[in-house]
C-alpha cells in the first residue's frame, strides 16, 4: 500500500476543508480572496502530484484505489475543469460574501470525481459520486434569492437522488451477485459466465447502465439536464457539463471496460443503444432552443451519447477513443460557457442565443474562438472534436457497431442546424438597439479562459499523437496493466 | 470462482433457477406500483371548499390546523442528524482500531477533525443560536 | 441455512424500492418527496445487509453504514433547499416549480 | 526538384489571411491588398518554379511525398501530416494559384466600395489555401480536412453579405449539403482503414487490387463519389451551388466556378485506381454526368439573373467532366477542368465589370444593349462565350470535343452519353449566345438602366484580358494528332491514356460544329435580329397564359414558344426536381426534425415526476431489451 500516491484526492480534500475555513477568519482579505488562492494552489499542487505520480499501477487502501494512469489522467480532467470554473466565477453574483462555500464545494466535487476516477471498489465509486452530486447540488441552488435557481437545485436534488438509488439498487445486486465490491474481483468471478441464468447480474447491469447514464446524462435519463444547466449559476453549469459527464464517462469505463469485461457481449447492445438515444434526442431536441444555456444542455446530451460509443466498443481501443473525446469535449464546452460567462456580464438577456448577435464581430477573437468550439463540437475536420468523433466512430466499426457509427455520423449532421445558427448570430446577427446593456464590467479572467480553451482545441488536435498516446496507455491500465 | 456465480438457486426458496424471481420482482413491484398508481385516478375527485375543511368534530375550527415551526427547529434537526450519523462511523473504528494500528489512529484522527471543523463552520455561522 | 431465506429480504427491499419510486412521483411536496427517496436508499440497504449474510462477509455492510451517511447528507441538503424555498415565500410544491421547462 | 516549395506555397495564403484577420483594426486598405494579393502571387511564382523542376525531372521522379511529422498513431493505422506533389497536384496548384491571383487582383478593385475589404481577403486567403490542402494532401483524412475547409471557406464567402438572408440561407443550405458529402467520404475512410488499415494515398492504391474485395471497392467508390456529388454540385446535390451566387462575383469566379467546386473532379481522378476496379461505379460517375449537365444546360436556358444563367452552366460543364472521369478519360476531364477554369473565370468576371458598372444589377431584364458602353466586357463576355460554347480554335472547343470523343470510343453507354452530351452542347450554345445578345445587344431596359454604366479600371480590365487570350489560345496545348501536353504531362499519375480514335475525332467535330452554329443561330435570330421578336413570340400566347402578366414571367413563356418540347422539359424539370423533388425531399427532413424537437419540448414540461417516470420507463425498455439480447 502507497499512500504517497492518494495525494492528489487528499490534496483536494485538504484544500477544500482550508478554503471552507479561510472564509471564516476575520480579516477580509482573507475572507475575499484566500478561498479562492487556496483553492487555486491546492489544485495546480494536485496537478503536479498527478504527473509525478503518472506511472503503473498503485494500489492503495487494500485494492479500493487504483492509482493507475487512467486515474490520473482523468484527475487532469478535473482539474482543468475546476480551475477554469474558479476563474470563471470571480465576479458570480452566487459566490460574492461566500468565497468559502464556493471554492471549497467545487473542491469537494472534483475531490468526489477524483475518487470516482480512482475507483477500485463499488463504495469507493458510489461514495465519489455522492461527493459530487451532493456538493452540486448545493452549488446549483447556491443563488438562493432567484427562484430559478432554487428550482433547478431541489428539481437536481429530488432526480438525482433517484438516479442515485437506482445506481446503488445496481450495485447492491452485482454485490449480490459476485459477494464483493472489488471490481477487480467482480471481474475475476464472471470469468467466464454469461448473463443467461443470473437474474442478479442481469438486473445490476440494467440498474447501472440506468443510474450512471443518469449521472452522464445520457437519454432517456436526461431529462432534468436542461432544467438544471439553466437555472443553475453559469460557471456551475459550465462545471457539471465538463467534469461532471467525464466523472460519470470514468465510472462507465471503471465498472464496463474494467469490471464487467469479461461479460462485454452481453451488454455492448445496451449501451450502443443509450448511445444512439442520446445522440438523437440530444441534437434533435437543442434544435429549437433559444436559450444558450439550454442548447448546450442538450448539445452535451448528444456529446454524452457520442462518448458511450467508446464505451458501447468495449474495448481498449474505445476507451482511448473516450479519453481522447473527453479532453476535446473539455476544452471545447469550457470555450462556449466562458463566453456565455461573459455575455451574461454585459447584456441582461445574456444566456440567450440572441445576446451573442453581432458578438464575433465586435470581439472577433472571442468570436474566432466561439467559431473553432462550436465547429469541433459539431465533429468539423481537423479539429480536435472531428478527431474524437473519427476515432470513436472507428472504434463503433471495429466492433462490429456499424449502425452506430451511422447514427453518430447522422446526428453530427443535424448537430450542424443549431452550432451554425449560433455562429450565423454571432458573425451575421445584428442586435436591435433597444437591448438592454448591463454595462457591467466583463470578466478579464474569463477572457483568459476563452482564448486558451481556443487554443487548447488547436493544440489537441495538432499534438493529437502524444495526447493519444497517454490516453492509450491510461485506457490500458484500466484493465490492469 | 465462477462456481460462486453459477449457483444462484439459493436465491430462490423453490428449486427454480431461471429467470423466475427477476419474473416475481417485475410483478410484485409492478403490482404494487400500478395499483397505487392506478387507485387514486379510479375514484371521482370533486374537491370542495367545504372538504377541504378540517374535521372537528362538527365545529369549525377556531385556529389555523397547520403550525409552522420556526425555521430554527429544521436547522437543529438538520444539523442533528448529520452530526449524529457522521459519529455513527466512530464504532466500526473502534472495533478494529487496536487491528489498524497507527494508521486507524490517523485516520481516525482525520475524521475527527473534519467533523469537528464542520461543527465550527456552523458555529461560527451561527446556525447554532436559537432566534 | 437458518433463519428467513434470502428471497425475502430481496422481496421487501423491492417492494419499498417500488413504493419510494411511486412515492416521488405521486407526491408534491417536497419533504415527502424527499421521504420517498430515503425509502428507496434503504430499501437498497436492506439488500445490501441481506447480500452481506449471504456471502458471510461484511463488505456489504460498510456499503450499507455509508450510504446511510450519503442519505443523510442528502436528506439535509433537501431540506436546506426547502428551508431556502420557505424563507423566499414560495409554495412547497413541486408542481409550481416548474418555470425551467421546453 | 524541392518538395519544400509546397509547404510554402501552401503556407503563403494563409499567412496573409491570419495576419488580416490578428491585424487589430481595420488596416488601411492598401495593405490590404498588399497582403491579400502579395502571397497569391507570390504562391503562383513558386508553383510555376515548382512546375519547371518537375519538368527537369524524369517521369518517374515526378513523384514526391514530402512527410513532417506522424499525426496519428492508433495501433497499426498512422497519418502523416504530408503532401503529395506529384504532375496532377502541380497541375491543381497551377490552376488554383494562377486563377486565384488573377481574382485576386480583379477584386482589389470590384470590392474597393465594399466596407469589410479585409475580410473579404482573409477568407479568400483562407479559401486558397484549403484549396491547395485538398490538393497537395497525401491521404485520405488530409484531404477530407482540406475538403471541409473548401466548403467552410465556401459557406463564409456565400454569406459575405450576411445582412441579406437569402445570402445567409444560401450559406447554410451549401455548408449542410456539403457536409453530408463529407460525411460520406469519412465512412469511406473508415472502410478503408478497416480493410486495408492504411489512408495513404499510395499504400492504399497499392494494396486495393488484392486487399478490397469487389463489394467494398464498389462501396468506397460510391461513397467517395457522394462526397464528389456534393462539392461538383451533381445531381441530386446540386441545389445549393445557383443559390450560391449570392456571394460576391469575385467569390463565384473563383469557388463556384473555376476550383473548389471542380474538386469532385480532382477526387475520381485521384484516385482512380480504385475506379477502374469499381466498373459499376465508374458507370454511375457517368451517368450522373451525363444527367447532370443535360439538365443543367436546359434549365440554363430559362434563368433570368445573370449569374445564376453562369452557375447552371457551371454545373453543366462539370457534369462534362465527371462523365468523363466516368468513362476513364481522366486526361480530358483534367483538361476540361483547366480549360473551363479559364473561361468560365472569365465570363463571371466579365459579367461582374457588368454587374460592377450597373451598381449591382443582376438581372437580364434590366440589361441591354450594353455593349455601346461596356465594349471591353462585351468584347471578353464573347470570348468567353465563343469559348464555352466551343466554337472552333477556342479552348473550350478542344476540352469538349475531347471528352466527346472519348465518350464515342468507350462502349454502348458511351455512345449514349455521347449523344446527350452532344445534344447539350447545342444547347450550351444556344443558352450563353442568349446571355450574350440579352446583355450587350438590342435596345436599352425599358426604365434605363437606373444608373450610367461605368466602364471598369485596370485592376479589373488586366485579369480579364489575360484570361480572354487564355480562353482564346489555351486549348492549344493539347490538339488532336497533333501533340498531347496534357496526357503526356499525366503520365505519371494516370497512366498512358489513349487517345480517342480518328472516326471518334470525326463524328464528334461535325457534330459539335453543327450543334454549336445551330445553337447559336437559334439565339442569333431570337434575340439578336429583330429585337421585338421575343415579345412577339410570346404575345401569341397571351390568351392561353395569364401569366404575361406578371412581367418576371415573361422571360419563361415566351422561351417556351420557342423551342418547344426541349422547352417544356426544362420547366418540368426546374419545377418538379429542383422546387418538388430534391427540395421537397430536404424541406420534410428538415420538418421531421423540427416536428420532433417540438415534440421533445413539449414532453420536456417541467415537472419532475414525468422526469423520474421517463427514467423508470428507460430502465424497463433496457431491461427488455437486455433480456432479448440475452435470450436471442
Amino acid at each position: 500500500m502507497n499512500l504517497a500516491a492518494t495525494t492528489p484526492i487528499l490534496i483536494v480534500g485538504a484544500g477544500a476543508t482550508i478554503s471552507l475555513s479561510m472564509g471564516l477568519l476575520p480579516w477580509r482579505f482573507a475572507q475575499r480572496h484566500g478561498p479562492t488562492i487556496v483553492a487555486l494552489v491546492g489544485l495546480l499542487a494536485a496537478a503536479v502530484m498527478s504527473l509525478v505520480f503518472w506511472g503503473d499501477r498503485i494500489e492503495a487502501f487494500d485494492g479500493s484505489l487504483h492509482i493507475d494512469r487512467f486515474s490520473m489522467l482523468l484527475n487532469l480532467i478535473f482539474i482543468t475543469a475546476a480551475i477554469a470554473v474558479i476563474l470563471l466565477s470571480i465576479r458570480e453574483p452566487g459566490a460574492v460574501d461566500r468565497r468559502g462555500e464556493y471554492a471549497s464545494l467545487i473542491l469537494f466535487s472534483t475531490a468526489g470525481m477524483m475518487l470516482v476516477g480512482a475507483a477500485g471498489d463499488l463504495i469507493v465509486l458510489f461514495v465519489g459520486i455522492e461527493l459530487l452530486s451532493v456538493a452540486l447540488y448545493v452549488l446549483a441552488a447556491l443563488e438562493v434569492w432567484r427562484e430559478r435557481s432554487l428550482e433547478s437545485g431541489l428539481k437536481y436534488l429530488i432526480v438525482g437522488a433517484v438516479g442515485s438509488s437506482i445506481l446503488l439498487y445496481g450495485f447492491a445486486l452485482l454485490y449480490g451477485a459476485t459477494g464483493t465490491t472489488r471490481l477487480g474481483e467482480i471481474a475475476e468471478a464472471l470469468s467466464g459466465s454469461t448473463l443467461t441464468g443470473e437474474p442478479l447480474v442481469f438486473g445490476a447491469v440494467v440498474l447501472i447502465v440506468a443510474g450512471l447514464g443518469f449521472k452522464a446524462s445520457a437519454a432517456p435519463f436526461h431529462m432534468w439536464t436542461p432544467d438544471v444547466y439553466e437555472g443553475a449559476p453559469t460557471p456551475i453549469t459550465a462545471f457539471m457539463s465538463t467534469a461532471t459527464k467525464a466523472a460519470a464517462l470514468a465510472a462507465f469505463l471503471r465498472v464496463f471496460t474494467g469490471g464487467l469485461v469479461e461479460i462485454e457481449a452481453d451488454w455492448d447492445l445496451i449501451i450502443g443503444v443509450v448511445a444512439a438515444a442520446a445522440i438523437i434526442v440530444g441534437n434533435i431536441a437543442a434544435l429549437v432552443q433559444d436559450n444558450m444555456k439550454r442548447l448546450l444542455a442538450y448539445s452535451s446530451v448528444a456529446q454524452a451519447g457520442y462518448l458511450l460509443i467508446g464505451v458501447a466498443a468495449g474495448s481498449i481501443q474505445g476507451a482511448e477513443a473516450t479519453l481522447y473525446y473527453l479532453l476535446a469535449y473539455l476544452v471545447m464546452t469550457l470555450a462556449a460557457f466562458a463566453i456565455v460567462i461573459i455575455r451574461e456580464r454585459e447584456v441582461i438577456d445574456g444566456d440567450t442565443v440572441g445576446a451573442l448577435a453581432g458578438y464575433a464581430r465586435r470581439r472577433p477573437v472571442h468570436g474566432a474562438v466561439l467559431t473553432l468550439a462550436m465547429l469541433s463540437l459539431a465533429g468539423f475536420p481537423p479539429l480536435s472534436g472531428f478527431l474524437g468523433k473519427f476515432l470513436l466512430f472507428g472504434s463503433a466499426v471495429e466492433a462490429d457497431m456499424i449502425w452506430l457509427a451511422v447514427i453518430g455520423a447522422i446526428g453530427s449532421i443535424i448537430s450542424l442546424g443549431y452550432y451554425l445558427r449560433v455562429l450565423g448570430v454571432a458573425w451575421f446577427g445584428d442586435r436591435p438597439q433597444s437591448a438592454a446593456e448591463q454595462g457591467l464590467e466583463s470578466p478579464r479572467l474569463a477572457g483568459l479562459v476563452t482564448v486558451a480553451s481556443g487554443l487548447a482545441i488547436v493544440a489537441l488536435a495538432v499534438a493529437a499523437s502524444p495526447v493519444l498516446d497517454a490516453c492509450r496507455s491510461a485506457a490500458e491500465s484500466l484493465l490492469g496493466a | 470462482m465462477p462456481a460462486a456465480v453459477a449457483g444462484v438457486g439459493w436465491l430462490c426458496p423453490m428449486e427454480l433457477n431461471d429467470y423466475l424471481p427477476i419474473l416475481v420482482f417485475l410483478v410484485a413491484g409492478g403490482v404494487i406500483a400500478g395499483a397505487l398508481l392506478t387507485l387514486g385516478l379510479l375514484g371521482p375527485r370533486r374537491p370542495s371548499a367545504v372538504k377541504e375543511t378540517p374535521y372537528e368534530s362538527g365545529i369549525l375550527g377556531a385556529t389555523p390546523v397547520r403550525q409552522r415551526f420556526s425555521i430554527d427547529f429544521y436547522m437543529t434537526a438538520m444539523l442533528f442528524i448529520v452530526f449524529d450519523i457522521e459519529l455513527a462511523f466512530l464504532y466500526p473504528i473502534a472495533v478494529t482500531l487496536r487491528d489498524d494500528g497507527m494508521l486507524g489512529l490517523i485516520v481516525l484522527l482525520v475524521f475527527v477533525f473534519t467533523v469537528v471543523e464542520a461543527l465550527v463552520y456552523v458555529w461560527k455561522k451561527g446556525a447554532l443560536e436559537w432566534r | 441455512m437458518s433463519g428467513v431465506p434470502l428471497f425475502w429480504y430481496l422481496m421487501l427491499s423491492f417492494g419499498l424500492f417500488g413504493l419510494g419510486l411511486v412515492g416521488v412521483m405521486r407526491r408534491r411536496n417536497p419533504l415527502l418527496m424527499l421521504l420517498a427517496v430515503e425509502l428507496m436508499l434503504n430499501s437498497a440497504n436492506i439488500a445490501l445487509v441481506g447480500f452481506a449474510r449471504q456471502w458471510n462477509n461484511t463488505d456489504g455492510q460498510i456499503f450499507a453504514l455509508v450510504v446511510m451517511a450519503v442519505a443523510a447528507a442528502e436528506v439535509v441538503i433537501g431540506l436546506g433547499l426547502v428551508v431556502a424555498v420557505f424563507r423566499q415565500r414560495l409554495a412547497l410544491n413541486v408542481d409550481e416549480m416548474s418555470s425551467l421547462k421546453g | 526538384m524541392e518538395p519544400a516549395l509546397a509547404w510554402i506555397v501552401l503556407g503563403l495564403p494563409l499567412l496573409g489571411a491570419a495576419t488580416l484577420a490578428a491585424w487589430p483594426s481595420e488596416p488601411p486598405r492598401s495593405m490590404t491588398r498588399v497582403l491579400g494579393v502579395g502571397p497569391m502571387v507570390v504562391s503562383f511564382l513558386l508553383t510555376a518554379w515548382l512546375y519547371v523542376q518537375m519538368l527537369g525531372e524524369n517521369s518517374d521522379d515526378r513523384l514526391v511525398v514530402s512527410r513532417v511529422w506522424e499525426w496519428i498513431e492508433i495501433g497499426d493505422l498512422s497519418i502523416d501530416v504530408a503532401l503529395q506533389v506529384d504532375p496532377l497536384s502541380v497541375m491543381m496548384m497551377l490552376v488554383v494559384t494562377g486563377v486565384g491571383s488573377l481574382i485576386f487582383i480583379y477584386s482589389t478593385e470590384y470590392m474597393e466600395h465594399d466596407r469589410d475589404y479585409r475580410r473579404f481577403f482573409a477568407e479568400m486567403g483562407f479559401f486558397v489555401f484549403s484549396m491547395l490542402l485538398l490538393v497537395l494532401a497525401a491521404n485520405f483524412l488530409f484531404l477530407i480536412v482540406g475538403w471541409a475547409l473548401v466548403g467552410l471557406a465556401s459557406y463564409l464567402l456565400i454569406g459575405f453579405y450576411y445582412e441579406k438572408p437569402p445570402a445567409v440561407a444560401a450559406a447554410k443550405k451549401a455548408f449542410i449539403i456539403n457536409v453530408i458529402g463529407d460525411l460520406a467520404m469519412v465512412i469511406a475512410a473508415f472502410i478503408l482503414v478497416v480493410e486495408l488499415g492504411t489512408l495513404n494515398y499510395l499504400l492504399v492504391f497499392e494494396a486495393a487490387p488484392d486487399g478490397l474485395g469487389r463489394g467494398a471497392v464498389e462501396a468506397v467508390t460510391i461513397l467517395l463519389f457522394v462526397g464528389a456529388a456534393a462539392k461538383s454540385a451533381q445531381v441530386p446535390l446540386h441545389t445549393w451551388l445557383p443559390d450560391a451566387m449570392e456571394g460576391p462575383t469575385p467569390v463565384s469566379a473563383l469557388i463556384h466556378a473555376a476550383t473548389m467546386v471542380t474538386a469532385g473532379v480532382y477526387l475520381i481522378v485521384r484516385t482512380h485506381e480504385l475506379y477502374e476496379l469499381a466498373p459499376y461505379a465508374s458507370d454511375l460517375v457517368a451517368i450522373t454526368g451525363a444527367v447532370t449537365l443535360f439538365l443543367a444546360a436546359t434549365i440554363a436556358t430559362v434563368q433570368v439573373d445573370v449569374k445564376r444563367v453562369l452557375a447552371w452552366s457551371t454545373i453543366s460543364q462539370i457534369g462534362y467532366m465527371i462523365m468523363a472521369a466516368g468513362l476513364g478519360a481522366y486526361g480530358a476531364a483534367m483538361y476540361h477542368l483547366m480549360t473551363h477554369a479559364f473561361f468560365k473565370a472569365l465570363l463571371f468576371l466579365s459579367i461582374g465589370m457588368v454587374i460592377h458598372g450597373l451598381a449591382g444589377a443582376q438581372s437580364l431584364d434590366r440589361m441591354g444593349g450594353l455593349g455601346r458602353h461596356l465594349k471591353f466586357a462585351y468584347v471578353a463576355t464573347a470570348i468567353g462565350v465563343l469559348a464555352i460554347s466551343g466554337v472552333p480554335g477556342t479552348a473550350g472547343f478542344f476540352s469538349k470535343d475531347e471528352i466527346l470523343a472519348s465518350a464515342w470510343d468507350a462502349g454502348d453507354l458511351g455512345r449514349v452519353l455521347w449523344l446527350v452530351g452532344a445534344l447539350a452542347a447545342g444547347i450550351t450554345a444556344f443558352y450563353m449566345f442568349r446571355l450574350l445578345f440579352r446583355t450587350f445587344s438590342g435596345p436599352e431596359p425599358e426604365g434605363g438602366y437606373g444608373v450610367h454604366p461605368q466602364p471598369s479600371r485596370w485592376p479589373m480590365a488586366a485579369p480579364v484580358a489575360v484570361l480572354a487570350v487564355l480562353s482564346l489560345w489555351g486549348g492549344w496545348i493539347q490538339v488532336p494528332r497533333g501533340w498531347t501536353w496534357i496526357i503526356d504531362w499525366l503520365e505519371p499519375v494516370i497512366g498512358r491514356e489513349s487517345i480517342p480514335g480518328q472516326q471518334a475525332e470525326l463524328v464528334t467535330l461535325a457534330t459539335s460544329i453543327a450543334v454549336v452554329a445551330i445553337g447559336a443561330a437559334a439565339a442569333w435570330w431570337i434575340f439578336a435580329v429583330d429585337p421585338a421578336r421575343p415579345k412577339r413570340l410570346a404575345g401569341r400566347l397571351v390568351a392561353t397564359r395569364r401569366l404575361l402578366e406578371d412581367q418576371f414571367r415573361f422571360d419563361h413563356v415566351y422561351d417556351r414558344a420557342v423551342v418547344g418540347p426541349t422547352r417544356d422539359l426544362a420547366e418540368y424539370l426546374y419545377r418538379r426536381m429542383e422546387s418538388g423533388f430534391v427540395d421537397g425531399l430536404v424541406r420534410g427532413a428538415i420538418s421531421l426534425a423540427r416536428g420532433s424537437a417540438m415534440g421533445l419540448r413539449a414532453a420536456q414540461n417541467g415537472l419532475v415526476r414525468t422526469y423520474v417516470f421517463v427514467m423508470i420507463s428507460g430502465v424497463v425498455g433496457l431491461g427488455a431489451l437486455l433480456a432479448w439480447v440475452v435470450t436471442r
